[in-house]
């Protein structure tokens, strides 16, 4: 299951980054990268999934004497939250830019934006 | 017996969830489709990978990517086209 | 076209190499050491039911601190980058064409009454998860984003209301100080920077438990509901220009 | 000692506080934002001090109370002290910078700044990978706002170009960490490098790796970079290239430690390239912050050179990492800074800082830290490095490394000359008082460091020579009049003989001499000179502090440093003539070649031996003996311009002030003969694949001597004959020592006393004319004979002597070398340097008589004799001509006697005042009294034949009706020897010119063409970036 969770993940990334490098509509550029963040985030997941375990939570149905046997890794949770956070971040503030961008120059066409080159 | 049919209702599942997110992506990366419904699809995939992460044991993970990736961010991505609606629809 | 096709050719070559990725891996079967650790010690060492509140709150808690600043970052930026301060500003025909558009729609009623009636709750539901961050799924984060869908419900009823800015600052900047501060009386009280011992463990699997993941969690809570808020804010008064 | 958490909980705990405040209190928050940088200074500093001192180990911090790899651990050691200081002082001193832009942004961003401070400290603290991450991407996210402090409004897209690239690398670095993780069940970097988990073929690991290297911005994936160098503030510039690659450098170091240095080649590779494209790139560049920009990136290649080599720097790789490290951020910050004054972009704007020497010193320290040149840390680093990697037979990169320092050195002293030359605007200037003041920090950082390196390095510090020190003391001295500089000028070089005097050889002795006594004598004429002549004294003191240690210099790399020292001392010489400054950058960079050439020969003799005597030349192993040699004659030979190597000398030589011009025909140019001295009495003849050396240099010393005189004789330009001359003159020394017997040598010698007297006396009389007349050109003089008639004598006393006709000193220099040249077995060089005679007398004959006789030109009828003093030196060198040809043996003879240790054969016997040789004698006496006898009888006749001469009217000729379209062209003395320019004028085409023009023109449309690549779309960049990591993978993998 774990190798769904990463081929998904992977491809995700490979068709945001597609998307990413070949639209020049800045908007269109950020959720092409939401996409492969999403995708990152699946891989981490995935690669810390071990199959017939349950989630890293301590309860009943887990004592903590056999929770080394029956839960998950719990560390790339942890990550992914991280990432997940982050993403949000960056996201947020690129799109702050595309903004600002637009309200400067009156377009969000990425090739338009080459005063600065060589 | 039970866990095999769980495993192989899951197996399935995981797949399905996989597929859909993967047509998502593609509508959101795909430039004939307007800009909001690339936008929705964007917040679709994350979605759908939230119900993945909860498959694969990771409530916490499932719920950050509900609330934070999935509902901010499309909100976000809304609140900026509306901003921009001018020169949204310009490739 | 040709670029395309370049994006393409490399986009695969990247599929090539994560390819070789996916076949070098293979699932673990038992828990790696450091996996086991926190399955083993997390209880006895933090008195947290969820280990990966554990994980993110104090044996990671660096990371989290500095997500909680990515977060301040962003907050920050996005305030910077829409204050006009900015040198170069200039009116555009497009800032021109949109002053010209008529303003959002009033809001409907339905949206108002229930706006009215889903703030609290949300504000509440986001608290539990807040509280409940180090005994089941959720903690500061998705606690913070819920409180900050609360406050972006309140902003779409009535998108001309003035929320407290200097308020949400406060919250932000205080709850941050208080992270960090509670990081260092760690270091000063208990084994390091973040360590959760400065508060007694509790039993395990209560609301009152886990040392100071709770009250971390609070913090984290506020601050990241305050950031978020913050965005939507400074977002919100781009209309009124 | 504080914790080290301090570097994250401080600033963090301010960023917070500073919301709290209430609005409008701008000043406080500026002043705890202040507080706070300094106070993490101060702790940077203390654990600095304490880990130098030895006080402490390196530490390990954890958090959360649990040991690693199960929490997050920290760690600082000795560099990881060091580079926190550094972020933090830069951090400081940007706000301090920044003050007014600071107060006008508020609080925001000076929490932001401190943040992005505390992010850098914390990838230089961490040792946890994904910890790593979150502060890199603390930093990208920082870098996107604070590009917003800059008032261009190109940097919202420059910033939205470095957002998108900075995706794909957190998506690279990601995927690379989790599977790392997976891999080897840790996060913590020091867990996988000792686990063993990870191996070499990691592609998790290459991930990482890979990502972390396109942090540093690597060429050619990093055009978002340069545009954010560009068009960001000044202030943030310098904090992201001080400081920013500083922690990203460290990051790349620590993850190499993973996977058993296997990745070390990749680091080697992609440093070199961008080492070398970086400075390509930066030829062709005109705006001052982008190519800053570039030499940002192409400093940071180098680091990951060193970096990647580190296998074999063993002891010394803190050292030279650290040194260029610190060369750079310091240099690079305040490069930053100053631009951040000058008002417009284009490199001459920076001429604005002519208003003040002290702008100047500033931007000559940064400069010449970057380049490295001693005495600043960089110097001692690149020396290091070179030494180690020849040692370990890595001379492929060695080269790679020396070519684009080369092309560093060209575009950075390039741009000093636009500053140094050219009419300045007054407003180009915008002078704060805190800025100043960050630069004036910066400045005094960089000798601070330079001692501090000079401290550390084995070789000892340069900054204890007493004439170096002698040199920068002239700099406080800037404000004197020019006369009482000049005897102290004078008097020191003269105290400086005195006191060495009896350390000396004979060999030193004569040079010395040249030196110490001959330098005084030409600067007597600059006693002419009015004003301050701000920058004159120091860089003539640099240089004869240069040569002055040359002489004496036991090690390779005393040697090595005086020769940079003579370098940077008379290239600022020569910029200063009126139109040198094309001229002062070809002397510059062949000077620089060659003297990489010697680095690279020296490395190769020292065999890893960071401290190689001289004196050990003659052990070297015989592999390599010969390519040393070659490599050392070639550097050396750079200096005596011969041909091939010659084009830097004629526009130099003559474009020079008139008392420069002197100095460097008659003093700097035996810098190289020094050399080749040395290098030849040392190391003997040598034979590469069956050519033997010396023989090369035979014939490169005959072909200098002919095509240098023929040449001459075709120059309209008084000061380039001359010139032209120095470059055939040499390769008459050149010649005498490639015959490596008793005679040739002291043929050589002969030609080095000679040439300092006659070749400094003419550029004097001839600069002293030129200044009269206000041009070089000899066609517009004529007859000055009765004007200036003391210029007359000097010059033709002068040219008696370097015709070599008896009676004068001339004479006896050919005498030995007719007598030296016997003895030698080589015909055909010996013929061509016969043919080099006669043509000497076209040019000398030229020289006297079309601007002393002829017609006197109607502009010129109220011209006065040259200045008494320049007329002075002149009067002494003829005396001194006078004596030296009478009793050569004064000189001579103990060079004599002490050559027969190297050269027992043919030795001369010196009786009395005749000189015998194996095949005649000599008898200056005699000769002189000859002489007298011919000419006094000569005279008298053409007395009593010219008593019945007519005197011409000046228009007694009348043009054929028509107004040329070039007046000079009917002068006779334009194209004085067209007819031998007919016959000989295919031997003085400028082959050497073109073939050296044709270089430097494909480098730069190589250049130009390079650039087009980045075309400024931020998607084309990402691109970029993609396209590096995947054939950076394809390569790596077809390589291993």
């Amino acid at each position: 299951m774990a190798y769904i969770a990463l081929a998904t993940g992977f491809l995700l990334i490979l068709i945001g980054l597609y998307g990413a490098l070949t639209h020049s509509h800045i908007l269109r550029m950020i959720v092409a990268f939401t996409v492969a963040n999403t995708g990152v985030n699946l891989v981490l997941v995935g690669v810390g999934y071990m199959g017939g375990r349950t989630a890293p939570i301590l309860d009943k149905a887990v004592e903590v004497s056999a929770a080394a046997q029956r839960i998950i890794d719990p560390l790339p949770q942890a990550l992914v939250l991280t990432a997940i956070v982050i993403g949000l971040g960056v996201t947020a503030l690129m799109l702050t830019y595309a903004y600002r961008l637009y309200v400067t120059r009156g377009t969000l066409d990425i090739s338009r934006y080459t005063e600065l080159k060589w | 017996m039970d866990l095999f049919i769980r495993d192989n209702l899951m197996l399935a599942m995981l797949l399905l969830l996989s597929l859909a997110m993967l047509v998502a992506a593609f509508m959101a990366i795909y430039s004939k489709r307007s800009l909001p419904i690339a936008m929705l699809a964007a917040g679709l995939v994350s979605l759908l990978a939230s119900v993945q992460f909860l498959l694969l044991g990771a409530p916490d993970v499932a719920m950050t990517e509900a609330a934070i990736g999935s509902g901010l961010t499309t909100f976000l991505f809304f609140f900026i086209l509306g901003r921009v609606r001018g020169g949204a629809n310009r490739d | 076209m040709i670029k395309r096709f370049l994006v393409l050719l490399l986009v695969l070559s990247m599929g090539v190499m994560f390819s070789q990725l996916l076949v070098g891996y293979s699932p673990d079967r038992q828990l790696n050491a450091t996996a086991h650790y926190y399955a083993t010690q997390t209880a006895s060492e933090t008195g947290a039911a969820n280990i990966v509140s554990a994980i993110i709150v104090t044996y990671r808690g660096l990371d989290t601190l500095g997500e909680v600043t990515v977060l301040f970052l962003a907050a920050a930026i996005v305030g910077m980058v829409l204050s006009a301060k900015q040198g170069g500003q200039s009116p555009t025909s497009a800032s021109e064409a949109e002053r010209q558009l008529p303003p959002y729609p009033p809001v409907g009623e339905l949206l108002a009454t229930g706006t009215q009636l889903l703030v609290p709750l949300i504000l509440m539901f986001g608290a539990y998860v807040i509280v409940n961050g180090h005994l089941t799924p959720g903690g500061g984060f998705q606690g913070g984003a819920i409180l900050a869908s609360g406050m972006l419900l309140l902003l779409l009823s009535d998108p001309l209301r003035t929320i407290g800015h200097r308020l949400i600052s406060v919250v932000e900047s205080f709850s941050g100080l208080a992270f960090v501060l509670l990081g260092i009386l760690g270091l000063l009280l208990a084994g390091g920077f973040l360590d959760n011992k400065i508060l007694p463990l509790g039993t395990f699997g209560s609301l009152f438990s886990a040392g100071a993941i709770p009250v971390i969690y609070i913090f984290i809570g506020l601050k990241v509901g305050a950031e978020f808020s913050s965005m939507l804010l400074n977002l919100a008064k781009t209309e009124e220009r | 000692m504080v914790s080290a958490l301090s570097f994250i909980a401080l600033p963090l705990g301010t960023a917070f506080t500073l919301g709290l405040l209430p609005q409008g209190m701008q000043r406080v928050n500026y002043l705890l934002t202040l507080l706070a940088l300094a106070l993490l200074s101060l702790i940077a500093a203390s654990w600095l001090l304490a880990f130098a001192a030895g006080e402490i180990a390196t530490q390990q911090i954890f958090t959360a109370g649990t040991t690693p790899p199960f929490s997050i651990n920290l760690q600082i050691g000795m560099a990881e002290a060091a580079g926190l200081l550094l972020l933090n002082l830069t951090g400081l001193l940007s706000v301090i910078y920044l003050r007014d832009t600071l107060h006008q942004q508020g609080a925001r961003a000076m929490a932001v700044l401190l943040i992005f401070i505390m992010a850098l400290s914390g990838i230089v603290l961490t040792r946890d990978l994904f910890n790593l991450f979150v502060f890199i991407e603390l930093t990208t996210i920082a870098t996107g706002g604070l590009i917003l402090l800059s008032h261009d409004k190109r940097a919202l897209g420059a910033g939205f170009k470095y957002l998108v690239a900075t995706q794909i690398i957190s998506i690279t670095l990601l995927i690379g960490t989790i599977f790392l993780y997976h891999d080897s069940g840790t996060l913590n970097i020091d867990g996988m490098a000792a686990g063993g988990l990870i191996t070499g073929e990691s592609l998790a690991l290459f991930l990482v790796l890979i990502a972390l290297i396109l942090e540093l911005k690597p060429f050619p994936a990093n055009g978002w970079a340069l545009d954010i160098y560009e068009s960001a503030h000044p202030a943030f510039s310098a904090i992201l290239s001080a400081a920013a690659a500083t922690a990203a450098l460290f990051a790349v170091d620590r993850l190499l430690l993973v996977g058993s240095n296997s990745w070390l080649p990749l680091a080697t590779a992609v440093g070199v390239v961008s080492f070398v494209g970086a400075n390509l790139l930066a030829l062709v560049q005109r705006n001052d912050r982008r190519i800053l920009g570039y030499s940002s990136i192409a400093q940071m290649g180098l680091l990951l050179v060193v970096v990647g080599q580190r296998d074999i720097l063993g002891e010394s790789y803190l050292f030279i990492a650290g040194g260029i490290l610190l060369a750079h951020a310091i240099a690079k910050a305040g490069l930053f800074w100053l631009s951040g004054i000058i008002v417009a972009r284009d490199l001459s704007d920076w001429r604005a800082l002519q208003r003040n020497p002290l702008y100047i010193f500033a931007f000559a320290t940064f400069i010449a830290m970057l380049v490295g040149l001693p005495p600043f840390p960089g110097f001692y680093a690149k020396w290091d490095l070179v030494h180690l990697l020849a040692a370990h037979d890595r001379i492929a990169l060695l080269l790679a490394l020396l070519f684009a320092s080369l092309l560093e050195a060209l575009f950075l002293f390039r741009w000093f000359g636009y500053v140094i030359k050219g009419e300045a605007n007054p407003e180009g200037i915008i002078c704060a008082r805190n800025k100043l003041g960050v630069i004036a920090a910066a400045t005094v950082a960089a000798w601070g460091v330079a001692y501090l390196w000079g401290e550390m390095a084995l070789q000892g510090n340069l900054l204890y020579s007493i004439p170096l020190l002698a040199a920068l003391a002239f700099l406080l001295l800037e404000w004197l009049a020019v006369p009482y500089k000049n005897v102290l000028a004078i008097s020191v070089l003269l105290g400086w003989f005195v006191v060495n005097y009896a350390d000396y050889n004979p060999l030193q002795l004569i040079f010395a001499v040249i030196i110490l006594v001959g330098g005084p004598l030409i600067l007597l004429s600059s006693f002419y000179a009015r004003g301050r002549r701000i920058g004159f004294y120091p860089a003539t003191m640099l240089m004869f502090a240069g040569m002055a240690q040359l002489i004496v210099a036991k090690s390779s790399f005393d040697f090595f440093a005086a020769w940079e020292i003579l370098t940077i001392g008379s290239y600022y010489l020569i910029l200063r003539g009126k139109a040198s400054e094309p001229h002062a950058i070809s002397y510059i960079i062949f000077s620089l070649g060659g003297a990489f050439l010697m680095l690279t020969g020296f490395a190769l003799a020292a065999a890893g031996d960071l401290n190689f005597l001289l004196s050990n030349l003659s052990e070297v192993a015989p592999a390599v003996a010969p390519w040393v040699f070659l490599l050392l004659a070639i550097g050396f030979m750079t200096k005596t311009a011969a041909i091939g190597v010659h084009i830097w000398l004629p526009g130099a030589h003559a474009e020079a002030e008139s008392d420069v011009s002197p100095m460097l025909s008659g003093i700097l140019l035996k810098a190289g003969l020094f050399g080749l001295m040395v290098l030849m009495l040392e190391m003997g003849r040598q034979s590469l694949y069956g050519v033997d050396l010396t023989h090369v240099m035979l014939w490169i010393g005959a072909l200098s001597a002919l095509l240098g005189n023929l040449m001459a004789a075709f120059q309209e330009d008084a000061k380039r004959l001359l010139a032209y001359s120095s470059i055939a003159q040499l390769g008459y020394a050149l010649f005498g020592l490639a015959l490596m017997n008793h005679l040739g040598w002291l043929l050589a010698l002969m030609f080095v006393i000679n040439h300092f007297i006659y070749k400094s006396m003419l550029f004097l009389s001839v600069g002293g004319v030129a200044k009269r007349t206000g041009t070089r050109l000899m066609y517009r003089m004529g007859g000055l004979i009765t004007l200036m008639p003391l210029s007359f004598i000097a010059v033709l006393i002068g040219i008696i002597a370097v015709s070599g006709v008896p009676p004068l000193s001339g004479f006896g220099g050919r005498w030995i070398f007719y007598n030296a040249i016997m003895t030698a077995e080589y015909r055909l060089p010996l013929i061509i340097i016969f043919l080099a005679g006669p043509i000497a007398f076209l040019y000398l004959f030229r020289l006297i008589h079309t601007i002393f006789l002829g017609q006197l030109k109607d502009e010129h009828r109220q011209l006065r004799e040259a200045p008494f003093w320049m007329i002075l030196p002149q009067m002494i060198f003829v005396a001194c001509l006078m004596v030296f040809a009478l009793v050569p043996g004064l000189a001579l003879k103990r060079v004599d006697h002490y050559l027969l240790q190297y050269f027992p054969e043919g030795g001369l016997s010196w009786d009395g005042l005749t000189i015998t040789s194996h095949f005649g004698y000599w008898s200056p006496i005699s000769i002189m009294v000859i002489v007298g006898v011919i000419f006094m009888t000569l005279f008298a006749w053409l007395l009593f034949v010219n008593r019945r001469a007519q005197k011409v009217k000046q228009f007694n000729i009348v043009f054929a009706a028509e107004r040329p379209f070039r007046p000079e062209t009917t002068h006779f003395a334009w194209n004085f020897f067209a007819p031998y320019r007919k016959a000989l004028g295919f031997l003085t085409e400028p082959l050497v010119t073109r073939f050296w023009d044709a270089i430097g023109e494909a480098l730069h449309s190589l250049a130009e063409l390079l650039r087009r690549f980045y075309n400024g779309n931020g998607q084309t960049y990402s691109v970029h970036l993609l396209a590096f990591v995947v054939i950076t993978f394809l390569l790596a993998r077809g390589v291993s």
